[in-house]
């Protein structure tokens, strides 16, 4: 067992007991606050991948702007946690649910067969090169129409959230 | 060298044109009268050259087709629009504007000042060309364009008083039975067009096309079944049993109308057709009886409806269907020539007696109108002894009336005692014969009979005309007399073109003319007759001694007439008080039309609207909403499912991703 | 320009997108933009009927790739022939008069109903031209969308209970459609057709088994188009509930899809089945001439009866269809062009009345011609064309239907059929005289006012196209004879099937073989006849 | 560590963690964290499987998800508060009018 699997193992026991904490966590400033601990655990996932670029990326956005979004809605609402009223319901019936899940993904790994890799990228061309340049470039080669569609995505978004927290609805 | 011929159809056309679209501006009675009557006596003058033309050419070369553009060809059916001219067109073209002509000069007295003046000529012109396209037409289809057309002038004039109900509905029942009747003739052109296509790769519907090839058709069989076709086509137009209910109510129009449409022109082209089509009717045995019989049936029963009316105008129809009825046995006994004779005769005698009575209508109801009376200006029970006020209607309808009933020397005699004749003589129907002839016969004293009834009560006797109002009486202007005196003219000598062979070798060799000169169109039928028919000879004195019975009749009818109306006018009161029942159901017309009422149209309503309301509405749509129904019971069923919790619509979206994978896991 | 057709068919959408930019209220301006569209539509289809050549081609052809999809590959596939040219005409000729119809009938929503009238236009367009399976079937679905919102917003009272049936029925049959379309495709797949023009299915040898099959699901998509009885209960609601503009293109237009339909695809493709549905097809459709004229003549909406005139008369052309010769077909094709002159002048007539009363009951009329007295001779010319009066154009194609059912193995049916001439009469005159003739006994008509000009424009045009076909309709038929022949060529079928499903022993034959062939064997029939004279 | 197994065992954990959440919770914004969660599980199966491939085209994807998730937030957020306007509470409970 060498030094980075441990490190792996570290890493999965805090995702995964922040991310049990997001469901279970009766304040919702507190779900978030353990989501924003997923992200980053997620972005070491990254880096751990050799995709560093990513790993900014996810801190940046998820960490840094969509989270503070909720945080800031969550705080805009100021909702108050009621003792009496009930956070949850079905449990049964979600875990159940969920769980299958679980075993349904576990098939997965279990039966499936990966691929061999298909693609020239290895370790010592991203550390050559530089993540971010490859992504970019592949990002404004092949990808370029999605790329500029998704500015339209964004744009549609501001328009719509403006509109929509804007009016009351009668 | 008959390249004006399509003139003669295109003056109407024209005139109708201007009237129609340009009378409304006009406004002015007599340059709209005037452009009617001179759209048809210019057709008139054409066909007049046409005619001379046409004698000038040797007798076999007498039938010309003019094309003037080719209509529609699809696959083997091809039809042109194209002119006939043969003797036998040739002469209805001069009875159709010939007497067009006097109808239009006196439809500009008679429509004087009558709303929509500009109309009454569209229409009437618009009638003149469809009638002359009827006659000139070279193939079976321009023929029906014809036949419809003037079905639908017939419908617009009769409706023209639309205002009244009684006018639009005896318009639209003139035009349904002869739908009735077109669509006999269609099915007649088809199986014709198909019968000989099929069999002999001749695909024509051509006059003289067909007659080349009349000897590729067999006696009988599907000769017959065609004929028949034709014939009810004819029974429709021509007002007989059983189509003829819609030529009295026809009566609604203006009387001009009743004139030309339905008593000169346009009923007689059932007659004309089968004229046209002698060489195919001559050839079923069946068909030439049932003609016959119907005629004879027709003019019997006509006639005694005839001597019950009291309306002027519904004597008289009754009389044209009567009339119509003689055409038809001369056609059905095979005397062609003279079935033709007397429609021309018929035209003559029955448009004077038409235009005056609308001369004494027009006078009556002047005078009525005067005195603000609403009395009936057309029943005959007001009117009586108007010949002192109208001396010169009172003579010209006096010398028709003459005419109609047969006495000796007046057209209606020759062209009447040819077809009883030919009835009692011809080779064709065996002891039928007898039926006809006696039928014929019989019509003829009832014809005789109910006219001078027509003439006593009309013009003789006392004026029954509500006190006051017969010195408002009065002759009515030369425009309305002129067409009068020379119709009269025409029906006093109109017969002596026409003269039996008997006769006319007594008064020193006088051909018939008109048998020679429309010898050329029946001389196909002729000949078949010929061939195929054993003559029996029969004796000069049996044709002299029923020559005079039938003058004899005719004397009995008129003593009859005069005894009733004139001698003793009490005995038609006993008469009807003795027998009410039968003197009720022939003035109620015998109920026929009660009887059509019950057994085809009120069905045919209640059927529809059980088709509408049970089949269309309970049934189809009852299917189609029922059907709706179920699917929206069952949505109602399902639709709680729909629980509005988010948490619901979560849970059954992953349980559905869940259930697809584990499929494609463990299948 | 080689690529007239496309520029026609897409015209109205560029008229679509200049309306866009109008704002809402400017009724005129939008009313203007719409009727110019359509006017420029109707004067670019014009070449193509002056460069039109008298031959069986398609013509005017556009065949380029469009979609590609794994096994499916459509081909942006249009072309016109004899058949589909007098539609298309038609098509472009009746859009001016329906939006001139609604000028000032539609007060509310103009933009979006011009908007709809437009979208329509190209939808039509498309369908008739289109030589793909799968273009077409798109242009079919997409016709409903615009006339589904016409009825359904800018209709009569009972409105949405017409949409929503009018929409179910027509989808119904085309989704059958759309199921034997693709079937089809996959038989084509199978001998290495890789695409769904029309021509291609043309030779496929199917089986008379699945023929019958596919004939059906085809055939059940054209019969509630047409409609045929007994699945035509749509049409009656639909014609009532729909505003002017909507009932001219339904009437004249969007009927005519479904003939169309038959002869263009159902027919060809499947020659057996459609040999073997004949008996069928020609019973629905003597059925729905006499059902339809029985039912209209009780009718007391003239809208109604005006609806149920035209299941009757579809029902004459689909008999002449199903003669499978030329002179029935022709006529059938001469009686579409015929019906949406005359039936769409009738909607257009009623139009004004109710424009004027907003009623349409027979009862609430009579003695119209006193007060209204051009519109009286516009009505009486209409009516009579309806009921087929020589000399108008109705005659001429039911004449030739007449004539070629008689020749053909439906000589009974045709016989009944004829009969149909009679009813027409009785409930179209009748129900003229009840509107028009009479006493003036309603106060409310007594007010009524004359058609105006813009209405007597509308009607113009089309009362000259009543008398041009009536009197002169050779031209328009030499344009579609070559066409024609090809379809009968490609609907014949073996003589052995002939002689075994088509025709009844009793015929001598169909008209299957010219007639030459016929005067040789049917001579004995011929001589008894001709030793009549020599036995007597 | 360039075991793929272990990413993708990690993955499905984090993923059904988020159904649970998704599946459980009342609180609608609780839930859109969850599926936030769920996202981002998938996410690194997609840099997981981008890696062992040696392709980038997955992180491509992963980038387009995100772009994706922060439009969602913007517009389900805005949502809420919409929401939260009308009936005082942000409880998927009260949210039940689309129903028969």
């Amino acid at each position: 067992m060498d030094i980075s699997s441990v490190f792996f193992a570290l890493v999965t026991v805090v995702a995964i007991v922040s991310a049990l904490m997001v469901v279970t966590c009766k304040n919702p400033i507190n779900s978030a606050l353990s989501l924003v601990l997923t992200f980053f655990c997620l972005a070491t996932y990254y880096a751990m991948l050799n995709a560093p670029f990513m790993a900014a990326v996810q801190i940046i956005v998820y960490a840094g702007a969509i989270m503070v979004l909720i945080v800031f809605t969550i705080m805009l609402l100021n909702i108050r946690v009621d003792a009496n009223k009930k956070s949850s319901h079905q449990v049964a019936l979600g875990s159940v649910m969920g769980i299958i899940t679980l075993l349904l993904a576990g098939l997965f790994l279990t039966r499936g067969k990966v691929m061999q890799p298909v693609g020239g990228i290895t370790t010592d061309m991203i550390n050559k090169l530089g993540h971010t340049e490859l992504i970019g470039k592949v990002m404004f080669t092949d990808f370029l129409l999605p790329f500029e569609v998704t500015s339209i995505l964004l744009l549609v978004a501001i328009v719509g959230a403006v509109i929509l927290a804007k009016r009351k609805l009668s | 060298m008959f390249d004006n011929v399509w003139l003669i159809p295109l003056f109407p056309l024209i005139g109708f044109l201007i009237n129609g679209l340009l009378g409304k501006k006009i406004k002015n009675e007599t340059i709209i009268g005037s452009i009617g009557a001179l759209a048809v006596f210019s057709s008139f003058i054409v066909s007049v050259l046409t005619f001379i033309k046409l004698i000038g050419l040797p007798s076999a070369e007498r039938s010309v087709n003019i094309k003037i553009f080719t209509w529609m060809t699809a696959g083997t059916f091809n039809a042109d629009i194209a002119f006939l001219i043969d003797p036998l067109s040739c002469l209805m073209l001069l009875v159709v504007t010939g007497i067009g002509t006097l109808i239009h000069i006196y439809s500009i007295g008679y429509m004087h000042g009558e709303e929509g003046f500009y109309r009454f000529f569209a229409y009437l012109n618009l009638f003149v060309f469809s009638m002359l396209l009827l006659v000139t037409g070279n193939n079976l289809l321009l023929m029906f364009v014809g036949w419809e057309g003037v079905g639908l002038c017939s419908y617009l004039l009769i409706g023209y008083y639309f205002h009244k109900k009684s006018a639009g509905d005896a318009g639209k029942k003139a035009f349904v039975m002869n739908r009735v009747g077109d669509f006999g003739f269609l099915l007649g052109t088809f199986t014709l067009f198909w019968w000989l296509g099929q069999n002999h790769g001749i695909w024509t519907i051509q006059f003289t096309e067909l007659a080349k090839n009349a000897n590729l058709f067999p006696t009988g069989g599907v000769v017959t079944v065609i004929t028949l076709c034709f014939f009810l086509g004819a029974t429709g137009k021509s007002a007989q049993i059983p189509l003829y209910t819609w030529l009295p109510d026809a009566m609604e129009g203006p009387t001009p109308v009743s004139a030309l449409i339905h008593a000169a022109t346009m009923v007689t082209a059932g007659v004309y057709m089968i004229g046209r089509m002698s060489f195919l009717f001559i050839r079923s045995p069946e068909t030439m009886m049932t003609v016959a019989v119907v005629g004879a049936c027709t003019a019997f029963f006509a006639a005694t409806i005839g001597t019950a009316q009291n309306d002027i105008k519904r004597v008289l129809a009754y009389s044209t269907v009567s009339q119509l009825g003689y055409m038809f046995i001369g056609m059905g006994v095979g005397a062609f020539t003279a079935g033709i004779f007397h429609l021309m005769t018929h035209a003559f005698f029955k448009a004077c007696l038409f235009l005056g009575s609308g001369a004494v209508i027009h006078s009556m109801h002047g005078a009525l109108h005067h005195i603000h009376s609403h009395d009936d200006a057309q029943d005959m029970r007001n009117m009586g002894g108007l010949k002192k006020y109208m001396p010169l209607t009172y003579a010209t309808f006096l010398i028709s009336t003459i005419a109609i009933a047969g006495v000796p020397g007046f057209s209606g005699f020759f062209s009447k005692d040819e077809i009883l004749w030919q009835a009692f003589s011809n080779p064709l129907h065996g002891s039928v014969n007898m039926l006809i002839w006696g039928l014929g016969a019989a019509a003829a004293l009832l014809t005789a009979f109910y006219m001078f009834r027509l003439v006593f009560m009309t013009f003789h006797g006392t004026c029954r005309i509500k006190a006051g109002a017969e010195k408002h009486l009065h002759e009515s202007p030369m425009v309305i007399v002129f067409p009068l005196l020379v119709l009269a003219f025409l029906a006093l000598v109109g017969g002596y073109i026409g003269i039996p062979k008997l006769l006319g070798d007594v008064f020193g060799g006088i051909p018939n003319y008109l048998e020679h000169y429309l010898e050329p169109v029946f001389a196909n039928a002729n000949e078949y007759m010929a061939a195929h028919a054993h003559h029996a000879e029969h004796s000069h004195s049996l044709e002299w001694g029923l020559m005079g019975l039938s003058v004899v009749i005719a004397f009995v009818g008129i003593a009859i007439a005069y005894t009733l109306y004139m001698a003793s006018p009490e005995i038609p009161k006993k008469f009807t008080s003795a027998f009410p029942a039968l003197h009720r159901a022939v003035f109620n017309k015998w109920y026929i039309d009660e009887l059509y009422d019950f057994m085809i149209v009120n069905p045919c309503k209640s059927l529809g609207r059980f088709l509408w309301k049970g089949f269309d509405v309970l049934v189809v749509d009852g299917i189609v909403n029922g059907v709706a129904h179920v699917v929206m019971a069952f949505g109602g069923v399902i639709r709680y499912m729909q629980t509005g919790q988010i948490y619901n619509y979560a849970w059954s979206m992953t349980f559905g991703v869940v259930v697809i994978i584990g499929y494609y896991l463990f299948k | 320009m080689s690529n007239i057709l496309s520029v026609m068919t897409f015209l109205p959408i560029v008229g679509v997108l200049l309306l866009l930019f109008i704002p809402k209220g400017s009724n005129g301006a939008l009313r203007s933009v719409a009727l110019v569209t359509t006017v420029v539509t109707f004067i670019a289809s014009l070449p193509i009927l002056t460069g039109y050549q008298t031959n069986a081609e398609y013509q005017f052809v556009e065949n380029v790739p469009w979609i590609a999809a794994g096994p499916f590959a459509m081909r942006y596939n249009i072309g016109i022939d004899g058949i589909s040219l007098w539609l298309v005409i038609l098509t472009t000729f009746i859009m001016p008069i329906a939006v001139l119809s609604t000028w000032t009938a539609v007060e509310d929503k103009v933009k979006e109903y011009m908007i709809c009238l437009l979208i329509l236009e190209t939808a039509m367009l498309g369908a008739f031209i289109s030589l793909d399976l799968f273009l077409f079937y798109i242009f079919w679905e997409l016709m409903l969308i615009p006339m589904y919102f016409m009825i359904g917003i800018w209709g009569g009272k009972n409105r949405l209970y017409a949409t929503v049936k009018f929409f179910i029925y027509t989808l119904v049959g085309s989704l059958l459609m759309l199921v034997a379309l693709i079937y089809l495709y996959f038989l084509g797949t199978k001998t290495g057709i890789t695409d769904f023009s029309l021509v291609h299915f043309f030779d496929l040898k199917i089986d008379p088994a699945t023929q019958t099959w596919l004939f059906a699901a085809f055939a059940l998509a054209f019969a509630v188009k047409v409609p045929m009885f007994p699945v035509h209960t749509w049409l009656p609601d639909a014609h009532t509930e729909a505003p002017t503009a909507g009932s001219v293109i339904l009437a004249a237009i969007m009927l005519k899809m479904g003939t169309y339909g038959f002869i263009r695809f159902a027919m060809p493709l499947f020659p057996e089945a459609t040999h073997q549905f004949t008996p069928l097809i020609a019973t629905l459709a003597v059925i729905g001439i006499i059902y339809a004229a029985l039912v209209a003549m009780v009718q007391e909406d003239v809208k109604k009866l005006v609806a149920y005139s035209s299941v009757a008369h579809l029902g004459f052309v689909m008999l002449g269809l199903f003669a499978l010769n030329e002179q029935g077909i022709t006529g059938a094709l001469l009686q579409n062009l015929n019906h949406g002159i005359s039936t769409g002048a009738l909607f257009l007539i009623v139009g004004f009345i109710y424009e004027r009363r907003h009623t349409r009951l027979i009862t609430d009329f009579g003695g119209l011609s006193k007060q209204m007295p051009i519109f009286a001779v516009i009505f009486m010319i209409v009516t009579l064309s309806s009921v087929a009066l020589p000399g108008t154009n109705g005659f001429v194609g039911e004449f030739l239907i007449l004539v070629g059912g008689f020749e053909s193995s439906l000589r009974w049916w045709t016989i009944v059929a004829s009969s149909g001439v009679i009813f027409a009469a009785v409930y179209m005159l009748w129900m003229f005289q009840r509107v028009m003739f009479g006493e003036l006994d309603n106060p409310k008509n007594q007010a009524l006012l004359d058609l105006n000009a813009r209405e007597i424009a509308i009607m113009v045009p089309l009362l000259v196209m009543i008398f041009v076909l009536g009197v002169y309709p050779n031209p328009f038929i030499e344009k579609m004879t070559p066409s024609i022949k090809k379809v009968i060529a490609h609907t014949r079928i073996e003589p052995v099937t002939t002689a075994k499903v088509a025709v009844p022993a009793v015929a001598p034959a169909t008209e299957a073989a010219p007639p030459a062939d016929h005067a040789a064997p049917v001579q004995p029939v011929t001589e008894p006849a001709a030793e009549k004279p020599a036995a007597h | 560590m360039d075991n793929l197994n272990n990413y993708l065992i990690v993955s499905a954990v984090l993923f059904s963690i988020g159904t649970i959440g998704v599946l459980t919770r009342k609180n609608a914004i609780v839930m859109f964290m969850c599926i936030e969660l769920m996202l981002n599980a998938v996410n690194l199966t997609f840099v997981a499987f981008s890696r062992h491939l040696g392709n980038l085209d997955g992180q491509i994807f992963v980038f387009f998800i995100m772009t994706v998730a922060a439009a969602e937030a913007a517009v389900g957020l805005a949502m809420f508060i919409a929401f939260f306007n009308n009936r005082e509470s942000i409880d998927i409970d009260d949210a039940n009018l689309m129903k028969w």
